[in-house]
């Protein structure tokens, strides 16, 4: 695995770079599912197969893939080397400190997280521990990353988004080689297969949230799942085809809905009488007794997580790969 | 801090700890990467690397000998007094991993926006000619 | 798998590397299932295998893509490039 | 059933070091093509069958996994193939070098 880093570093060609990233990513994923961490391996399979490595390449689409190497840049690497060794030394030397591999009695084991574990059920009706820590013990943290997933969004749209009078003198700027014209005949069978899969997908993603209370899965994998399927009908087809269907005012919308429906969840429990996330004041407007109503608040949230997800990840998508410009890409 | 034992003893250690050392490895490659390869894009792995190395670092912190995945059974929720804490592992670290995983993503993307528009103005991924062409 | 990496290490051009790492995403699928089939908790881990099923093949899509659109191997520059064996 | 199941996990585990050797051994980029998509689509398909056999033998909620089994096997046989056509085509459009017997 520490092999893998290093040869994605090694690569010359950026596009190798990223492709041995692309295997490192799987890598990881099932050394979590060994450590039994199925959830942090749905969402690294998701984000490291669909997600992040065809960011990279559409990024290297837009640019170039080669490196210029010069010269005499060894010393300062070998200096940069010492101080890195150093800075992992001092890491190392905090080693003995640590509790043992897997001892169940460390300290990050054994302060909060038995009365996690020992009261999800009575309190939430939820069998996965970590959709209903995520979602309503540790409500804020999620809220305040999903607002940083929104946020990261806006950031992207405020750096590449360039109004279309301006794009005509980007074209003819030296170095940005302007993306031949779609060509109809050249990816039949791959339209053909991604029109096949990608209900699926979508259907496997909705699946993936809403049955995230009893196995792997909630809002942020299955809305990566989700904005892998918009990306997949981006790249088969193309750009305009998936812009014709989603406008980027309705996209940003829809991403900030996302982040809003939670945050609405949340003040509605103080409307509710109730402190802010605190969903089991709800049970008077939803179903079932208190526990029932953290339950179905959970559900409201990680749709709002999944929406924000999958739409910040298309919006993230369409902007990388047409650099801004929204009109075709990758 | 600093480790007085012997050194047969700190190889032990190490042994017993190797999870951590790989952390370091992983953090010390992402660093390095970060610090001196001289392409954008490279620093974005290096930080994508980085980050992966933090993230085996938590997830390794909450794995317990002997303990399953952190989703209750159908045996265990009819009768909510049989859990048995050490049976599952640390759900907290895993879902502080989980949003970190998706946010890094937004992040990587983020940079790699960056990239795309210093490649627009310079077109050049690399640290020393963009650092002269701001110069001229 | 092991000997899919050293394809993947060497591949002398750009897109031998990305057979390997299809490859490897489907062995990946396999080998998650058979630890739900060791740690006899296949439910949880058949989902995670389900989504890379439908997942694995959107990075090699898109690669293709690039190459379709560029009509080149970017020439490797100087020395790292490996010679074709 | 025990039986049948090792039997196709050990095939499925044949074809794929067959996928392996090829993926290593041959010369140019489009048979490494061929040994990749065959064998690998191959034998994950039946290393997969062998694992609903295993499967279909314990728990009560296993018609469900055999079931998502059967779909992974589904769209493993649409993806790989497909993405198979689009690293060929890749290819042959970026002027990938097929191989002949004199060069070397």
């Amino acid at each position: 695995m520490v092999l893998f880093a290093l040869i994605s570093l090694s690569i010359q060609n950026l596009m190798g770079a990223a492709i041995v990233f692309g295997a490192y990513s799987f890598m990881m994923c099932l050394i979590w599912a060994g450590m039994g961490a199925v959830d942090v391996a749905f969402t690294e399979a998701a984000v490291g197969a669909g997600v992040s490595t065809v960011f990279i390449v559409s990024t290297i689409y837009n640019t170039s893939a080669t490196m210029r190497s010069r010269p005499g840049g060894m010393a300062f690497k070998f200096f940069i080397g010492v101080v890195v060794t150093l800075a992992g030394a001092f890491l190392l030397s905090a080693l003995t400190d640590f509790p043992d591999w897997g001892d169940p009695n460390s300290p990050v084991n054994a302060t909060v997280v038995p009365y996690y574990i020992e009261n999800s059920i009575d309190d939430t009706h939820v069998p996965n521990l970590v959709t209903s820590v995520l979602a309503d013990y540790r409500g804020f943290d999620t809220l305040l990353e999903t607002t940083v997933v929104f946020i990261a969004c806006i950031a992207i749209y405020s750096i590449l988004r360039i109004e279309t009078a301006k794009s005509k003198t980007d074209e003819t700027e030296e170095g940005i080689t302007s993306p031949p014209s779609y060509d109809p005949s050249d990816s039949l069978i791959v339209r053909q297969a991604s029109r096949f899969m990608i209900p699926f997908m979508q259907l496997f993603a909705l699946y993936v949230i809403a049955h995230g209370h009893y196995s792997p899965g909630g809002g942020f994998q299955g809305g990566v799942i989700l904005g892998a399927s918009l990306i997949l009908l981006a790249i088969s087809f193309d750009l305009k085809f998936l812009l014709r269907h989603w406008r980027e005012k309705s996209l940003m919308l829809l991403v900030a809905s996302g982040v809003f429906l939670y945050a609405a969840v949340g003040l509605a429990c103080v409307f509710m009488g109730g402190n802010y996330l605190e969903y089991g004041i709800l049970d008077s407007i939803l179903p079932g007794d208190q526990a029932m109503a953290r339950s179905h608040g959970i559900l409201l949230v990680e749709i709002g997580v999944g929406i924000t997800v999958m739409f910040s990840m298309v919006a993230i998508h369409i902007n990388l790969a047409s650099n801004g410009r929204f009109d075709r890409g990758l | 801090m600093v480790d007085s034992t012997a050194g047969s003893d700190t190889m032990e250690n190490l042994i017993a700890n190797f999870n951590y050392v790989i952390v370091v490895i992983l953090m010390m490659i992402g660093l390095w990467a970060m610090l001196a390869q001289k392409n954008l894009i490279k620093k974005c792995i290096g930080m994508a690397i980085f980050q992966t190395g933090i993230i085996l670092f938590f997830i390794s912190i909450g794995a317990k000998n002997e303990a399953k995945v952190p989703i209750l059974s159908k045996f265990v929720v009819e009768n909510s007094s049989a859990i048995i804490v050490n049976d599952y592992a640390n759900p907290l670290t895993q879902i502080l991993m989980l949003t970190a995983i998706v946010v890094g993503v937004a992040t990587l993307g983020v940079g790699l926006a960056l990239a795309q528009k210093v490649y627009q103005q310079h077109s050049t991924f690399h640290e020393d000619e963009i650092l002269e062409n701001q110069r001229k | 798998m092991l000997l899919v990496l050293i394809r993947a290490v060497k591949g002398p051009t750009v897109i031998d590397r990305l057979v390997a790492i299809n490859v490897i995403g489907t062995k990946s699928i396999v080998l998650l299932l058979f630890a739900g089939i060791l740690f006899s908790q296949l439910e949880m881990f058949v989902d995670i295998a389900l989504g890379y099923g439908l997942l694995n093949y959107i990075v090699s899509i898109a690669a293709s893509r690039y190459y379709q659109h560029r009509k080149s191997l970017e020439p490797v520059h100087a020395q790292q490039g490996g010679q074709p064996s | 059933m025990e039986i049948l199941a090792y039997t196709l996990i050990s095939t499925g585990l044949i074809f794929f070091l067959g996928t392996t050797i090829g993926l290593l051994r041959f010369p140019d980029f489009y048979s490494r093509m061929h040994a990749a998509g065959k064998g690998d689509t191959l034998s994950t398909v039946v290393i997969l069958l062998g694992c609903i056999c295993i499967v279909s033998t314990q728990g009560d909620m296993s018609w469900l996994l055999g079931l998502k089994i059967l779909l992974i096997i589904n769209f493993i046989f649409i993806g790989s193939p497909t993405a198979t056509h689009a690293m060929m085509d890749a290819g042959n459009k970026a002027g990938a070098e097929p191989w002949r017997k004199d060069s070397k």
